[in-house]
């Protein structure tokens, strides 16, 4: 029997854990969503009406399009502008 | 050719430029590079007191490991190190080091820019700023495939 | 615009990098880089066991301190400095060493490499391998101007 | 009443001292000579005949055309292939 829905866990870090007001969000999206979907359904988050539509993601430690299908178990970074060095 | 040594480390402890050049050169390399990013006392103009920076560490240790190796293939190196810095830095203090050690000089001045370049453009890494009049601000530019905020 | 802090070192003593770099850093910038040319084991693939630089002294004063000055001039730094050995060095050893402080690090690496060129090129400075089966013999670029031997 | 004639002192480093087997050699030239007359007064002496026609060579720690006129007093250095860094 197939799963009708998916879990992951989301990341946010600096400015975009600021807006969140927290570092870690836990979603359940239906199967088949992408990273797309999961930025749109972030977007409906308190605070997080304020991140860009298409931010920069990792998947699972990796740099990741947007178009990529989650898994139940990922684990998804947004990742602000960076600032290293 | 020999097999390049890499190190990255990201870190809340100090970093030691020349400890991890002590570290990282040989007798075939006559060329060491190191490079040390320092705390300003001023960022575009305005007074800053101290940074604070922010790794998501897991991913910003496997993308500064990738990025050593990277120089380590493209650049004929004996060693490429670097670490990061996390944590609140005071001014002066180093928050990035990279060590390039090289036969010849070329290849040590490249491979450490290329690291440096990297780091700059895709290490998950965010950095706060604390101005003299007590605001902060987060400061970045974006990595490739992504929107600013 | 700074008037950048000059350094330049023709010395027998054995040189610190991680020194001359600490004396020269200030928190007006975020980037430093440090050159060391290093005895290495090998040259052209035959086995070295020691080096010998002779300088013309007074000159080679003379000249490091023109091109450190030149570098300071070209690029926005805050600091350059450079010194040189001279005698007898075993594997290992740092013969040279080129620090450039400035708040920006491509200014910081253009310096830098601006000023080991300059010295590859012009500073009055012989060098005498030693080799493994007791050879020995002098090495050398011809400075502008002139013929080689 | 004009001198006739000019001192130099003439250094030498790395392999042309060791051609000429000293380091330091005091010549005495026509009034008016230049550092090319002095190169080949220098190539007739034992040892330095393998001396380049034009070396590079420093007047006054200076590096300086071979066209340049001595003057008493003067040191020049002969300058073999340089071999810093």
């Amino acid at each position: 029997m197939a799963e009708t829905t998916l879990a992951v866990r989301v990341l946010l870090f600096g400015v975009y854990r600021e807006l969140a007001g927290q570092g870690e969000i836990a979603i359940e999206l239906p199967s088949g969503s992408s990273l797309a979907h999961l930025v749109s359904e972030l977007r409906t988050l308190p605070g997080l009406d304020r991140l860009p539509e298409r931010p920069a993601v990792a998947r699972n430690l990796r740099y990741a399009g947007l178009g990529e299908v989650l898994e139940t178990g990922d684990e998804v970074a947004l990742i602000p502008p960076v600032a290293g060095g | 050719m020999r097999e390049p040594t890499i190190v990255a480390e990201i870190t809340a402890e100090p970093l030691d430029g020349g400890r991890l050049s002590a570290r990282l050169r040989s007798m075939e390399d006559g060329a060491v590079v190191l490079f040390e990013g320092r705390v300003r006392n001023s960022a575009e103009g305005r007074p800053v007191v101290r940074l604070r920076y922010e790794a998501y560490a897991e991913m910003a240790q496997r993308v500064l490991s990738e990025i050593a190796s990277e120089a380590g293939s493209r650049y004929e190196v004996g060693a490429v190190g670097a670490a990061h810095r996390t944590g609140s830095l005071e001014l002066g203090e180093a928050s990035v080091i990279v060590v390039a050690a090289a036969p010849h000089r070329g290849a040590a001045y490249e491979a450490s820019r290329y690291v440096i370049e990297a780091i700059k453009q895709r290490l998950p890494m965010w950095k706060e700023e604390h101005y003299a009049d007590g605001s902060t601000a987060w400061l970045g530019e974006q990595p490739t495939g992504g929107e600013a905020l």
